[in-house]
C-alpha cells in the first residue's frame, strides 16, 4: 500500500506539532475543585483539548491505514524513506525510513488508542497542565516511531527520546517516590540501551548498513563480535524494557509513582517496545541465534511469568500488584517466541496488544479509584463496588481479562502462546499453565479485598465515573478488549503476516543449520 | 674531548649544577633557594660552554640569572617573611619521590640504552649568525608568534599585578565574605560554598 | 433443522444479558448521575425508568429461555428422529495463527439435544422462581443479567464443536458461578467463597487446559468428533494416528487424566470439592440451577462428550471411577452431619455426581447421562424447595425449622418427591438411572459396586433426616432478617411461598416423577449412543438382585434414619453425642475430614502464601532490587569519598601528571 | 673516559628529576616555580648536547628551539609571579597546600 | 613569503585585532564597542578560513613547512573561532566587572584562539610548542582575570601544574628531536619508519610526555586535575571556552602528532592500548567525581573530563587499524557537537549566575522552569544532549564513535563507554531535576529578572539552534568532518 503521501511521517510527527501548538496557545492555571471543573461556564483549557485533538487525529490517521493496509501483501507498507545521513567514505549511513507490517501495524494503532485514553484519563489533571500535555504528545510521538522506524538508528533515536518525557513525567506529576522511581526508570533504560547501542553498531558495521530490511544474517556471522554476543547485547535492552526477572525492578517504582495517563502508557505500548524489538530485530535480524535461544528465552519468560505471579500474590498496593502482574504477563511473550513457530510468534504479539488493552485499562481504573480515594493500599479499600458501581464494573471487567478469560483479549493470546510453544517448549509450558491459576488468585484477592466485602462507610462520598472522558474510556477499552476475545481475526490476520517472515528465516536458517550438519 | 681540563671542566660544573639544585631541594629559605637556582643556571651556562654553545650560554646567564631570578627575588621581597618558606610538604614528597625516581629510572634507561647515532665531533663555529638566519628563515613563523606570546604574558602578568579600583572593591568583598564566615567549612565536604561574587560599581 | 437454529439458542440469552445489564447499568445510573451533575436532563430519568426497568431485566430472559427450550425441544424430536446421530456439524473458522487454527461451530447430537432441553429447561423454571425468590431485592437486575449470561456460556459448553471453544465457554461458566456465589459480595464469606470456588475450579482447569494443549500438539486439531473417533479407533486397534501422526498410550492417558482434572474441578469431586459447599453463599436459585443441575454437571458431560478418550485408557477410567466411588461415599457420610439444609443438598449433589463420574469410569455412559438429567431435575427441586423454605423462614439451618409440612404444603409435597427421587425408591426417576449405574459398576467393577451401594444407602438416611429435620416436629422459629438484607419481616409465621415459585416446584416434581421412565424401551439410550463414534442401539437394563438390593438398603437407612431422629433425644440420653456413636468421628465428620482445612489452610494460605509468595517477594525487594539499590548508594558513597584525591593541591594533579605517564611507559615498555 | 653525549643526557635528566622533585613537592608556589625552571633547564641543555653532537641543522634546530624555551620560560615565570601576589593579595599566602579553596 | 601569509590569515586576524584591541582599550571606554570588535575579528577568522577553503589552498605548506592548512586545520580554526566568538558574546558580566581590563581580556581570548588555531595547523615541534604556550599563557591569566579569591587560586594552579606539564611534554619533544634529528612531522615519521627500530622504549618515552603534555590540555585523566579547579575559578565564559576550545585543539594535535608522525605499524598498537585505557579512565574518573558535585560549573568540568574519554576512544580506533577516517571523523564530529552543546549549557550559566548574584549552586537552579522557562529548557537541552539522548548533537557524536569503535574491533571500549552513559545520566538528571521538578525557595522566586544582554540571547539561540540542527541533521556536519580527516590520512 503506498498513499503516495508520507502519511506515515504525518502519523508520527503530527504530535510534536501538537506541542508547538500547545507551546503557542496559553494555558489554564487555575487551579478549581475538581469536582465541578467541567461545570459549565468554566473557561476552555486549550492544552487538553489540543492534546486530544491530536491524539484523535492521529487515531484516526492510525485507522484510516488499519483499514487501508494491504492484507494479503507481506512486507512493509506506507514507505517512507530518504537517506538521512550518508558517509559513504567511513561507511556511516543513516536512513530516514519508516514502515509498517503486519506486525508494526496492530502497535500502531494500540499506542494510538492508548495515547487518546491517556490524554482522557488526564482530563483532571491541574499541575502544569501545558507541560504536561506536551510531553505527553512527545511521548506518543516516540513510542509511534520506535514501532515504525526501519533503521537501526532511527530505532535507537526514538528508543531514547522517550526516555525525556518519562523521566519528567513521573518526577513532576507522580506521587509518592517519584523522584526516585523516575531516575531508576531512566537509568535502567539507558544502561539496557548502552547495550543495545553496541550491538546496533556491530550489527550496522557487519551488515554495512543499519536498514533493517537489508541486514542479512550472513552479515552478522561476520561481524567482530560473535553474534550471540551482540543478540544478548540487544537483548539486554529489550529484557529490560519488557521487562523479564531479574530486570523488572524498575517497573514497579515506576508504575506505582507515575500519575495515571503515564503508567497507561508505559503498560500499554513501553513495554510493548521490548517485545516488539525482540521480534522486530533479533529474531528478523538474527534468526539463527534467536533459534540457538530458544530455551533460554523459555527459561527466562517461564520464570518470569510464575516468578512474577507469586511475588504480584503479595504486594499490597493496587498498582504495584498490576506492575508486578505485568512481569508476570509479559513473560509470555518470550515463552511464545521461544516457540519460533508461526502460532507462537503471533500470540506473543497478540500478547503484546492484548496486555496493552487490559492492562491500560486496569491501570485506567486504578488510577481512577486513585483520583477518588487517594490511597492505593489493597488494606484500606473495602467494599468500594457499593459505593463506586460503576468503576467496579470495570475493575472486574478488567481483571477477568488479565486473568485470561475466554471471550476477552488476553485468553486468545495465552491460548496461542500455550498452543504454540508446547510443542517445543513442553516443560516451560507446563510450567507456565501454572501462571493462569496465579494470576486468578491475585487478581481476584485484589478484587475481593478492594470492590468486595462489607461497606466502609470512608467512601460513602465517593463519585462514581460521572464525567463523559471517564465513561468515554471504560467503555471504549471494553468494547475493544470484547471484540479482540471474540473476533481476534482482526489483528491476528495481521500479526500473522508479521511473523510468517520471521519464521520463514528461522526454519531457512534451522534447516541449513541441520543440512549443513 | 679527552684532555683533562675538559674533564675538569664538565665534573665541576656538573657538581655545581646539581649541588645548586639540590640544595634548593633541602633550603627552608625561598631566598636562599633562588640564589642556589643562580649558582644551578650558572653551572648550566658553563656547561653550554663545554658544548661551545656559547651564544646560548649568554642567553641563559642575561635571562635567568639577570632576569628571573632577579624577578623571582621581587616577588618574594614583596611577601612578608612568614611565606619565604620553602620547606617540601610532607604529605606530596612521598608520592612525588616514587614518581620522581619512576622518571629517573625511565630516563636513564632511555638516555644509556637508546642509540642516539651521535655523529659531530667538530663544533659548530658562528652560531650567533646561524640562529639568527635560522629564525629569519625558517622559524620565523614561531619567532613572530613568540613575540605574541610575550606580549600577552606582558600584558597579562601587568593587568594582573596592577591593582585597579574595582579589584579593590573585590578585594574588599572577599575579606568581607571571609569575615561572614564563608571561609571553607571541613564539614562541608561535598562542595565549598562560594558565595556571591560582589557587583561591581561599573554595573550601573 | 438449521443451524441458525442453534445459534439463535445461544444468542437469545445472550441478548437478554445485554438487556439486563442494560437495565442494571440504568440502575447504577439513575441511582447516582444526577447528585453529581447538573446538567443531567431530569426528564430523562422517568423515561429511562420506564424502558429500563427491572423487569427489563428479567421478562426478556425468562421470554429468551422459553423460546429456546421450545427450540430445544423441537431439537430434541428431531434427535428422536435420527436416533441420536449427529444432526448437524457447523464450524466457522474464528482466527488462525499459523497451523493453529480456532474454530467456532455447533454439533448436534443426541447428548447435546439431552443436554439442551436440561439446561433450558431446568434454567427456564429456575427464572420463573428467581422473579418471586428474589423480588425486592437490590441486585434483582445484576441477578439476572449474571444468570443470563450464565445460560448462556451453558449453552455454548454444551453446543461446542471443539475442544478450544468447549474450554472458553466450560471457563465462562465459572466466571458466572464466581459472579453468581460472590453476587451478595457484601458478605465477606460471599466473597471469600466466590473466589475460592473460581481457584479451585480453575485448578482443574488446568490440567483440562494442559490435556488441551496436549492433544493439540499431538493430533493438531480439536475437533470433539475427531478426537473421539481417534480414541475409539484406537482403542480397538491398540495404536492411536490421526492426520499422520502417531500419538502413544501414554499421551493419550495423560489427555484423559488432564480432562479428568478438568471434570474433577468442576463437578467438584475428590480433592477439588471443597469450593462446593462454599457456593452455597450465593443466591439458592443458583445453587439450584449452577451449582447442581447445570454448571458442576458439565464436567460429566466433558467425560460424557470424551468418553471414548476416557475408556482408551484403563488407567483414566480406573482413576475416574475410583474418585468417583470414594467421593459418593465420602460426601455422604458429610452430608449425613450437615445442619444446613443447601450444605445437605451441596454435599449430595457432590455425591450424585459422583455417582456419574465413576458411572463414566465403568463404562456407564447412558447411566451417568441419565443420571444427571434425573439429577437435574429432582436437585434443582430439592434446591428451590430448600430455597421456598428459606424464602419464608429467613434461614437454612434446619435446627431452626421443624414442623413447616403443615405451613408449605406444596413444597412438603415436592421436597419430598424430590427426596424420594434421591434416594432412588422405585419409582421415582433417580431410582431408574441409581440403578443402572448400579448395574454397570456390579458388570465391571465390584470394589466401586460396594462404595456406591453404601452411598446409596447414606442417600436415603441423609435425606430423610433433613426431611425430618425440616418439616417435622416443633417449629423453631427461622431467623430474623439481617438488617438492611431483603427477606421475610415475619419469620415467625411462615407460609407458603408465592405462586411464581410454587409453579416451578410442581412442574419439577412433575418432571422428576416421570423423567425415568425415558429409560423403557432404550430410545433414551439410543440417542445418547448416537453422540458416539459407533452409534448403536441402546436397551433397558434391569436386574432383580441390585434392584432388591438397593432398594432394601435405601428404604431400611431411611426408615432407620426416621426413627432415629424421631427419638433422637432419647437416643442423647443414652449418651451418644449427635448422630455418630463416636464423637471424634463425629467432630472428624462435621469438620469435613479435615480436607478443606488441609487444602485452603495449610497449603494454600500457609505454605503458599505465608512461606512460597512470602519469600519470593522479601527476594524480590531485598535481593532483586536491593543489588540494584545497594549499587547504587555505596557508589554515590564511594564517589562522594573518592573526591579526596582532588584535594585541591597543586601537586595532587601534577604527581598524577607524572605518575599516569610513567605508568604508561612502564606498562608499554614492559609488555 | 670520554665524555659523550650520554654523560650530557644524564646530566640533564638527574637536573630534570630534581627539578621535578621539586615542583612537585615544594609548598611555596615560588618553590614550585623554581623546579619548574630546573625543569626547563634540563631541557636545554638535552637539547645543546644534541645540538653538538649532531648535523648541522639539527644544531641549529636544537638551539633555535633553545632560545625559544627560556623566552616561554621568562613569560611563565612573569605571568606565574603576577598570579602568586594575586593569590597572596587576596589569601595573605602563597603556600599552595593553603589555597585549598578549589577541592573536591 | 606572501601567500604564507595568506595562509596564516585565520590567525593573523585574530593576532592584529588582539594588538589593536589592546591600544583601543585606552580610548575606546564602550564595552559594547569592543566586544563587537573582538566578535568581528573571529567573525572575521572564521570567514578567512573559509576563503582558504575556497580558494583551494588545501594542502599548501607555509613558512618552511611548519604550517599546513588543510582541511583539517579549516575545520578546527572554524570551530575554535567559533567557540571563542560565543565565549566572547557572552563575557558581558565579566567586562562590566572588569572595567579598566577590558581590551587585555578581550585581547588574550582571540590571542589564544589564534595559538590554539595555530596550534591545528601545526606540523613543526617548535611550532607547536610556541603555540601551546601562547595559548597556555593567555588561558592562565584569563583563568585569574578576576583576581578574586577562587579565580586567582584557579589561575595559579593552572599555571602551576601546567608549567610542569609543558616541562614534561618539552623533554618528550625533545628526546624525539635528539632521537630523529628533526622537528618537522613527517620528517619525524620518515626517520620512524626507517631507522625507529629498536628505538621504540625512547620513542615511547617521548610519546608518553607528548600524551601527558596534549592530555592535560585535553583534560584527559589522569591529567585532569587542574580542569575543575581552573574552571569553578575561572570566569564562566573562559570556563566555557576552556571546556571546548582547549579540549578541541588538543585532539587536533594529538590526531596530527600521532596519525603523522606516530603512525608507524612499529608503534600504532600501543598508542591503540594507551588510548583505549585513557579512555577508560577518563570517563570513569570523569562522570564518578561529577556525581556528587553540587556546583554546577564543577560539575560540567568533571563531565568534561568524561567526554575528553569518550573522544579518546575515536583515537583508540583510529589507532586500531580499518578505521582512520571513521574514527578521526567521529572525533571531529563529536568535538563540534560537544561544543555547541557545552557553550549552550555555560551560556544559561552564565545568565543564571548573572540573575541570582552569581552563584553556581545547584540550589539556585530550584524552580528555573517556572521563573525563566526558556532558560531551563534550554540548560535542559543541552544536558540531554550531553548525556546522549536525541534529537541532539551528542547524540549522533556518540553513535558515530561507538561505532568507530565497534568497527576497529574495539567493542568492549563501546561498552564501556556506553555503560558511561548510564553513570552520567545520573548526574545530568540532577540539574533537570532541580529546574522543573524541585520547588523554588522563597526568595529566588521573588528575584527581579535582569534583562540579559542580546548579544547573549543570541549566543544562546544560535548554539541551541546547533544543538539541534545537528542534531536533526548531521549528515552535513559529518561530511565535513569526513573530509576534513582525509586530508590527513589518505
Amino acid at each position: 500500500m503506498d498513499p503516495g503521501f508520507p502519511v506515515l511521517s504525518l502519523l508520527i510527527f503530527l504530535p510534536l506539532l501538537g506541542v508547538v501548538l500547545i507551546a503557542l496557545l496559553p494555558g489554564k492555571h487555575t487551579p478549581t475543585d475538581w469536582l465541578v471543573q467541567n461545570a459549565p461556564g468554566n473557561a476552555v483549557d486549550y492544552p487538553k483539548w489540543i492534546a486530544l485533538g491530536i491524539a484523535l487525529a492521529t487515531l484516526i490517521i492510525s485507522l484510516v491505514m488499519f483499514i487501508l493496509f494491504d492484507r494479503s501483501a507481506a512486507g512493509f507498507q506506507f514507505v517512507d524513506e530518504f537517506d538521512w545521513i550518508s558517509a559513504e567514505a567511513v561507511g556511516f549511513n543513516v536512513k530516514y525510513a519508516f514502515g509498517v507490517d503486519g506486525l508494526s501495524m496492530p502497535l500502531v494503532f494500540l499506542t494510538a488508542i492508548l495515547s487518546v485514553v491517556a490524554v482522557l484519563v488526564s482530563w483532571r489533571v491541574n499541575l502544569r497542565t501545558k507541560e504536561y500535555f506536551a510531553w505527553l504528545l512527545v511521548l506518543e510521538t516516540s513510542v509511534l516511531g520506535v514501532f515504525t522506524s526501519l533503521d537501526l538508528i532511527m530505532f535507537f533515536l526514538f528508543w531514547e527520546l522517550e526516555l525525556v518525557p518519562m523521566f519528567l513525567l513521573i518526577s513532576i506529576w507522580g506521587s509518592g517516590n517519584r523522584n526516585y522511581s523516575a531516575l531508576k526508570f531512566v537509568l535502567y533504560t539507558v544502561f539496557g540501551s548502552a547495550f543495545m547501542l553496541v550491538g546496533f553498531l556491530a550489527l550496522g558495521v557487519a551488515a554495512d548498513t543499519f536498514d533493517i530490511r537489508e541486514i542479512r544474517h550472513d552479515a552478522v556471522a561476520a561481524a567482530f563480535l560473535p553474534a550471540p554476543a551482540i543478540f544478548a547485547f540487544i537483548m539486554i535492552a529489550f529484557a529490560i524494557k519488557l521487562p523479564v526477572v531479574p530486570v523488572h525492578t524498575w517497573l514497579p517504582d515506576a508504575h506505582t509513582d507515575a500519575p495515571t495517563a503515564v503508567s497507561v502508557l508505559l503498560a500499554g505500548v513501553l513495554l510493548k517496545m521490548g517485545g516488539y524489538g525482540i521480534l522486530r530485530l533479533l529474531f528478523t535480524l538474527m534468526p539463527d541465534v534467536g533459534a540457538d535461544a530458544d530455551l533460554a528465552l523459555a527459561i527466562i519468560g517461564v520464570v518470569s511469568i510464575v516468578y512474577g505471579a507469586i511475588v504480584t500474590i503479595r504486594q499490597t498496593d493496587l498498582k504495584r500488584l498490576i506492575a508486578y502482574s505485568s512481569v508476570s504477563h509479559m513473560g509470555f511473550v518470550l515463552l511464545g517466541v521461544s516457540a519460533l513457530g508461526v502460532t507462537g510468534l503471533s500470540g506473543a504479539a497478540m500478547q503484546l496488544v492484548t496486555h496493552g488493552l487490559i492492562t491500560g485499562m486496569l491501570f485506567v481504573m486504578v488510577g481512577l479509584v486513585y483520583d477518588r480515594t487517594h490511597t492505593r493500599q489493597i488494606s484500606d479499600m473495602s467494599g468500594l463496588a457499593h459505593h463506586i458501581p460503576l468503576l467496579g464494573i470495570g475493575m472486574v471487567f478488567a481483571g477477568l481479562a488479565g486473568l485470561g478469560l475466554p471471550a476477552l483479549a488476553g485468553f486468545v493470546a495465552e491460548i496461542t502462546i500455550f498452543l504454540g510453544a508446547f510443542e517445543s517448549q513442553t516443560a516451560a509450558v507446563s510450567v507456565a499453565l501454572t501462571g493462569v491459576l496465579l494470576a486468578a488468585a491475585y487478581i481476584l484477592w485484589a478484587l475481593q479485598r478492594t470492590f468486595f466485602g462489607p461497606k466502609d462507610d470512608n467512601w460513602a462520598h465517593l463519585p462514581d465515573a460521572n464525567h463523559w472522558s471517564e465513561f468515554t474510556i471504560i467503555a471504549g477499552l471494553m468494547a475493544l478488549i470484547v471484540l479482540l476475545g471474540v473476533y481476534p481475526s482482526v489483528v491476528m490476520d495481521l500479526l500473522e503476516m508479521g511473523v510468517e517472515p520471521i519464521v520463514e528465516s528461522i526454519e531457512t536458517v534451522v534447516s541449513a543449520g541441520a543440512g549443513g550438519g | 674531548m679527552s684532555d683533562f681540563g675538559f674533564h675538569l671542566a664538565f665534573w665541576s660544573l656538573a657538581a655545581m649544577t646539581i649541588g645548586g639544585a639540590s640544595m634548593i631541594m633541602v633550603s627552608r629559605n625561598l631566598i636562599h633557594a633562588v640564589v642556589w637556582l643562580v649558582l644551578s643556571m650558572l653551572g648550566v651556562a658553563g656547561l653550554y660552554l663545554t658544548l661551545s654553545a656559547d651564544f646560548i650560554a649568554v642567553v641563559q646567564v642575561l635571562i635567568y640569572v639577570g632576569a628571573i631570578s632577579v624577578l623571582m627575588l621581587f616577588a618574594i621581597m614583596l611577601t612578608p617573611r612568614a611565606e619565604r618558606d620553602n620547606s617540601s610538604s610532607l604529605k606530596t614528597a612521598g608520592p612525588a619521590g616514587v614518581v620522581v625516581i619512576m622518571v629517573m629510572i625511565a630516563t636513564f634507561w632511555v638516555a644509556i640504552d637508546t642509540d642516539w647515532g651521535s655523529v659531530r665531533e667538530v663544533a659548530l663555529t658562528d652560531q650567533a649568525r646561524l640562529i639568527g638566519e635560522s629564525l629569519i628563515k625558517h622559524y620565523i613563523l614561531p619567532f613572530e608568534i613568540g613575540a605574541v606570546l610575550l606580549t600577552a604574558a606582558l600584558v597579562g602578568a601587568i593587568a594582573l599585578a596592577r591593582e585597579d579600583d574595582e579589584d579593590a572593591a573585590v578585594h574588599a568583598a572577599s575579606l568581607q565574605a571571609e569575615l561572614d564566615g564563608l571561609e571553607f567549612d571541613p564539614v562541608d565536604v561535598v562542595d565549598p560554598p562560594i558565595p556571591a561574587e560582589p557587583e561591581s560599581e561599573a554595573r550601573s | 433443522m438449521s443451524e441458525t437454529i442453534f445459534w439463535a439458542i445461544l444468542f437469545l440469552p445472550l441478548t437478554a444479558f445485554a438487556l439486563a445489564g442494560v437495565s442494571a447499568l440504568n440502575q447504577n445510573l439513575q441511582r447516582r448521575i444526577p447528585e453529581w451533575d447538573p446538567r443531567y436532563p431530569s426528564a430523562f430519568k422517568p423515561i429511562a425508568d420506564q424502558f429500563c426497568g427491572p423487569r427489563l431485566a428479567s421478562t426478556p430472559l425468562i421470554i429468551a429461555l422459553a423460546v429456546a427450550f421450545v427450540l430445544a425441544l423441537i431439537n430434541l424430536i428431531d434427535s428422536i428422529g435420527l436416533r441420536g446421530l449427529p444432526l448437524d456439524i457447523a464450524t466457522h473458522q474464528l482466527f488462525t495463527a499459523g497451523d493453529l487454527t480456532v474454530n467456532l461451530g455447533v454439533r448436534i447430537d443426541g447428548l447435546t439435544s439431552v443436554m439442551l432441553v436440561i439446561v433450558t429447561g431446568v434454567s427456564l423454571l429456575v427464572q420463573v422462581y428467581s422473579t418471586g425468590y428474589m423480588d425486592g431485592d437490590h441486585g434483582y437486575r445484576r441477578y439476572f443479567a449474571f444468570m443470563a449470561l450464565f445460560t448462556t456460556s451453558m449453552i455454548g459448553l454444551v453446543l461446542a464443536d471443539n475442544l478450544l471453544m468447549l474450554f472458553a465457554f466450560w471457563e465462562l461458566v465459572g466466571l458466572t458461578s464466581y459472579l453468581l456465589i460472590g453476587f451478595w459480595f457484601h458478605r465477606p464469606a460471599a466473597a471469600a467463597a466466590a473466589k475460592k470456588a473460581f481457584l479451585v475450579t480453575r485448578l482443574g482447569d488446568l490440567g483440562m487446559l494442559a490435556a488441551l494443549i496436549l492433544i493439540y500438539s499431538k493430533t493438531g486439531t480439536m475437533d470433539i468428533a475427531e478426537i473421539n473417533a481417534l480414541a475409539d479407533h484406537g482403542a480397538e486397534a491398540g495404536m492411536f494416528a490421526l492426520n499422520g501422526l502417531m500419538i502413544g498410550q501414554t499421551a493419550m492417558t495423560l489427555f484423559g487424566l488432564g480432562l479428568i482434572a478438568g471434570a474433577i474441578g468442576k463437578s467438584a469431586q475428590f480433592p477439588l470439592h471443597i469450593w462446593l459447599p462454599d457456593a452455597m453463599e450465593g443466591p439458592t436459585p443458583v445453587s439450584a440451577l449452577v451449582h447442581s443441575a447445570t454448571m458442576v454437571a458439565a464436567g460429566v458431560y466433558l467425560l460424557a462428550r470424551f468418553f471414548p478418550v476416557i475408556h482408551a485408557s484403563s488407567t483414566a477410567s480406573d482413576f475416574i471411577a475410583w474418585i468417583g466411588a470414594g467421593t459418593a461415599l465420602g460426601a455422604a457420610i458429610l452430608a449425613l452431619v450437615q445442619v444446613d439444609i443447601k450444605r445437605v443438598l451441596a454435599y449430595s449433589t457432590i455425591s450424585q455426581l459422583a455417582y456419574m463420574m465413576f458411572a463414566i469410569g465403568v463404562g456407564g455412559y447412558v447411566a451417568a447421562v441419565f443420571h444427571l438429567m434425573t439429577h437435574a431435575f429432582f436437585k434443582a427441586l430439592l434446591f428451590l424447595g430448600s430455597g421456598s423454605v428459606n424464602h419464608s423462614t429467613n434461614t437454612f439451618d434446619m435446627r431452626k425449622m421443624g414442623g413447616l409440612r403443615t405451613m408449605m404444603p406444596i413444597t412438603f409435597a415436592t421436597f419430598v418427591v424430590g427426596t424420594l427421587s434421591l434416594a432412588g425408591i422405585i419409582p421415582f426417576s433417580g431410582f431408574w438411572s441409581k440403578d443402572e449405574i448400579l448395574i454397570y459398576a456390579w458388570d465391571n467393577n465390584k470394589g466401586v459396586f460396594v462404595l456406591g451401594l453404601l452411598a446409596a444407602g447414606l442417600t436415603a438416611a441423609y435425606m430423610v433426616r433433613a426431611v425430618y429435620m425440616t418439616f417435622f416436629g416443633q417449629y423453631q422459629g427461622g431467623e430474623q432478617v439481617a438488617p438492611g438484607e431483603h427477606g421475610n419481616d415475619d419469620p415467625s409465621h411462615p407460609h407458603e411461598s408465592p405462586r411464581s415459585m410454587t409453579t416451578p416446584l410442581i412442574i419439577l416434581a412433575v418432571i422428576s416423577v416421570v423423567s425415568g421412565f425415558l429409560t423403557f424401551g432404550g430410545e433414551f439410550q439410543t440417542w445418547v449412543y448416537g453422540a458416539l463414534p459407533h452409534p448403536h442401539d441402546g436397551s433397558f437394563h434391569w436386574s432383580w438382585g441390585i434392584f432388591l438390593g438397593s432398594t432394601a438398603l435405601a428404604v431400611g437407612s431411611g426408615f432407620a434414619a426416621f426413627v432415629f431422629m424421631h427419638h433422637r433425644d432419647r437416643v442423647r440420653s443414652w449418651g451418644v453425642g449427635g448422630i455418630w456413636p463416636i464423637p471424634e468421628a463425629q467432630r472428624f465428620a462435621t469438620n469435613l475430614f479435615y480436607l478443606d482445612a488441609l487444602g485452603e489452610n495449610l497449603l494454600a494460605r500457609r505454605v503458599f502464601y505465608g512461606w512460597i509468595a512470602r519469600s519470593s517477594a522479601w527476594f524480590d525487594a531485598t535481593v532483586v532490587d536491593g543489588v540494584v539499590n545497594h549499587a547504587w548508594r555505596e557508589g554515590l558513597t564511594v564517589a562522594g569519598a573518592a573526591r579526596f584525591v582532588q584535594n585541591g593541591w597543586v601537586q595532587a594533579g601534577t604527581i598524577s601528571i607524572g605518575l599516569g605517564g610513567m605508568i604508561i611507559w612502564i606498562a608499554v615498555v614492559l609488555f | 673516559m670520554i665524555i659523550g653525549l650520554e654523560h650530557y643526557l644524564i646530566l640533564g635528566a638527574i637536573l630534570f628529576c630534581i627539578g621535578f622533585f621539586i615542583a612537585l613537592s615544594k609548598k611555596n608556589a615560588i618553590g614550585v616555580l623554581i623546579g619548574v625552571e630546573l625543569m626547563l633547564n634540563a631541557v636545554n641543555l638535552t637539547l645543546v648536547a644534541f645540538s653538538r653532537f649532531s648535523t648541522t641543522e639539527i644544531a641549529l634546530s636544537t638551539q633555535v628551539f633553545v632560545v625559544f624555551i627560556i623566552a616561554v620560560a621568562a613569560a611563565e615565570v612573569a605571568v606565574g609571579l603576577a598570579l602568586a601576589l594575586v593569590v597572596y593579595r587576596n589569601r595573605q599566602t602563597i603556600s599552595v597546600d593553603r589555597t585549598t579553596l578549589l577541592k573536591g | 613569503m606572501l601567500s604564507d601569509v595568506n595562509l596564516l590569515g585565520p590567525e593573523l586576524v585574530l593576532l592584529v585585532v588582539g594588538a589593536f584591541l589592546l591600544i583601543a582599550d585606552l580610548f575606546l571606554k564602550d564595552r559594547r564597542l569592543l566586544m563587537g570588535i573582538a566578535a568581528a575579528a573571529l567573525l572575521g577568522s572564521i570567514l578567512y578560513s573559509a576563503i582558504l577553503l575556497t580558494e583551494g589552498h588545501m594542502g599548501s605548506q607555509g613558512f618552511g613547512g611548519v604550517l599546513v592548512v588543510d582541511k583539517f586545520a579549516v575545520f578546527f580554526q572554524i570551530l575554535l573561532a567559533g567557540a571563542a566568538l560565543a565565549a566572547v558574546l557572552v563575557s558581558t558580566e565579566t567586562l562590566q566587572r572588569t572595567p579598566s581590563r577590558r581590551g587585555e581580556y578581550l585581547a588574550l581570548i582571540l590571542f589564544s584562539t589564534a595559538g590554539l588555531q595555530l596550534l591545528a595547523g601545526s606540523r613543526d615541534l617548535i611550532m607547536i610548542f610556541i603555540a601551546l604556550e601562547l595559548t597556555s599563557i593567555s588561558q592562565y591569566i584569563l583563568v585569574g582575570f578576576h583576581k578574586d579569591r577562587w579565580s586567582s587560586e584557579g589561575g595559579l594552579k593552572y599555571l602551576l601544574t601546567g608549567a610542569i606539564a609543558s616541562a614534561v611534554l618539552l623533554y618528550g619533544m625533545v628526546i624525539l628531536l635528539g632521537l630523529t634529528g628533526s622537528t618537522n612531522l613527517s620528517e619525524i615519521a620518515q626517520y620512524i619508519a626507517w631507522q625507529g627500530e629498536g628505538k621504540e622504549e625512547a620513542l615511547i618515552l617521548a610519546a608518553t610526555f607528548l600524551i601527558a603534555g596534549f592530555g592535560f590540555k585535553a583534560a584527559v585523566a589522569p591529567f585532569q586535575m587542574w580542569a575543575p579547579d581552573a574552571y569553578t575559578g575561572a570566569p564562566t565564559p573562559i570556563a566555557a571556552y576552556l571546556s571546548v576550545a582547549s579540549k578541541a585543539a588538543a585532539f587536533a594535535i594529538l590526531i596530527r602528532v600521532f596519525f603523522e608522525a606516530f603512525s608507524d605499524d612499529l608503534l600504532a598498537d600501543h598508542w591503540k592500548t594507551i588510548f583505549a585505557v585513557l579512555a577508560t579512565i577518563s570517563m570513569f574518573v570523569g562522570n564518578f567525581f561529577a556525581i556528587r558535585q553540587n556546583n554546577i560549573k564543577r560539575m560540567l568540568a568533571y563531565s568534561s573530563v568524561a567526554q575528553a574519554g569518550t573522544l579518546l576512544i575515536g583515537l583508540a580506533a583510529i589507532s586500531a587499524d580499518r578505521s582512520e577516517l571513521l574514527g578521526a571523523s567521529g572525533i571531529l564530529f563529536y568535538l563540534a557537537g560537544y561544543t555547541v552543546t557545552n557553550l549552550a549549557a555555560f551560556t544559561v550559566i552564565v545568565l543564571v549566575a548573572n540573575q541570582n548574584g552569581g552563584s553556581y549552586d545547584l540550589k539556585s537552579y530550584r524552580g528555573l522552569g517556572t521563573r525563566s522557562p526558556w532558560l531551563a529548557i534550554v540548560l535542559a537541552f543541552a544536558l540531554i544532549s550531553l548525556i546522549g539522548l536525541p534529537p541532539t548533537a551528542v547524540f549522533f557524536g556518540k553513535i558515530y564513535l561507538f561505532e568507530t569503535a565497534v568497527q576497529s574491533g574495539l567493542t568492549w571500549l563501546a561498552v564501556v563507554g556506553a555503560a558511561n552513559t548510564l553513570i552520567s545520566a545520573a548526574y545530568y538528571l540532577r540539574p533537570v531535576k532541580a529546574m522543573f521538578i524541585d520547588d523554588a525557595e522563597t526568595e529566588a522566586s521573588d528575584e527581579v529578572m535582569v534583562r540579559p544582554a542580546n548579544s547573549v540571547i543570541a549566543t544562546m539561540g544560535l548554539v541551541t539552534a546547533g544543538v539541534l540542527v545537528i542534531g536533526l541533521h548531521p549528515g552535513l556536519l559529518i561530511n565535513a568532518a569526513e573530509a576534513a580527516v582525509a586530508a590527513i590520512f589518505s
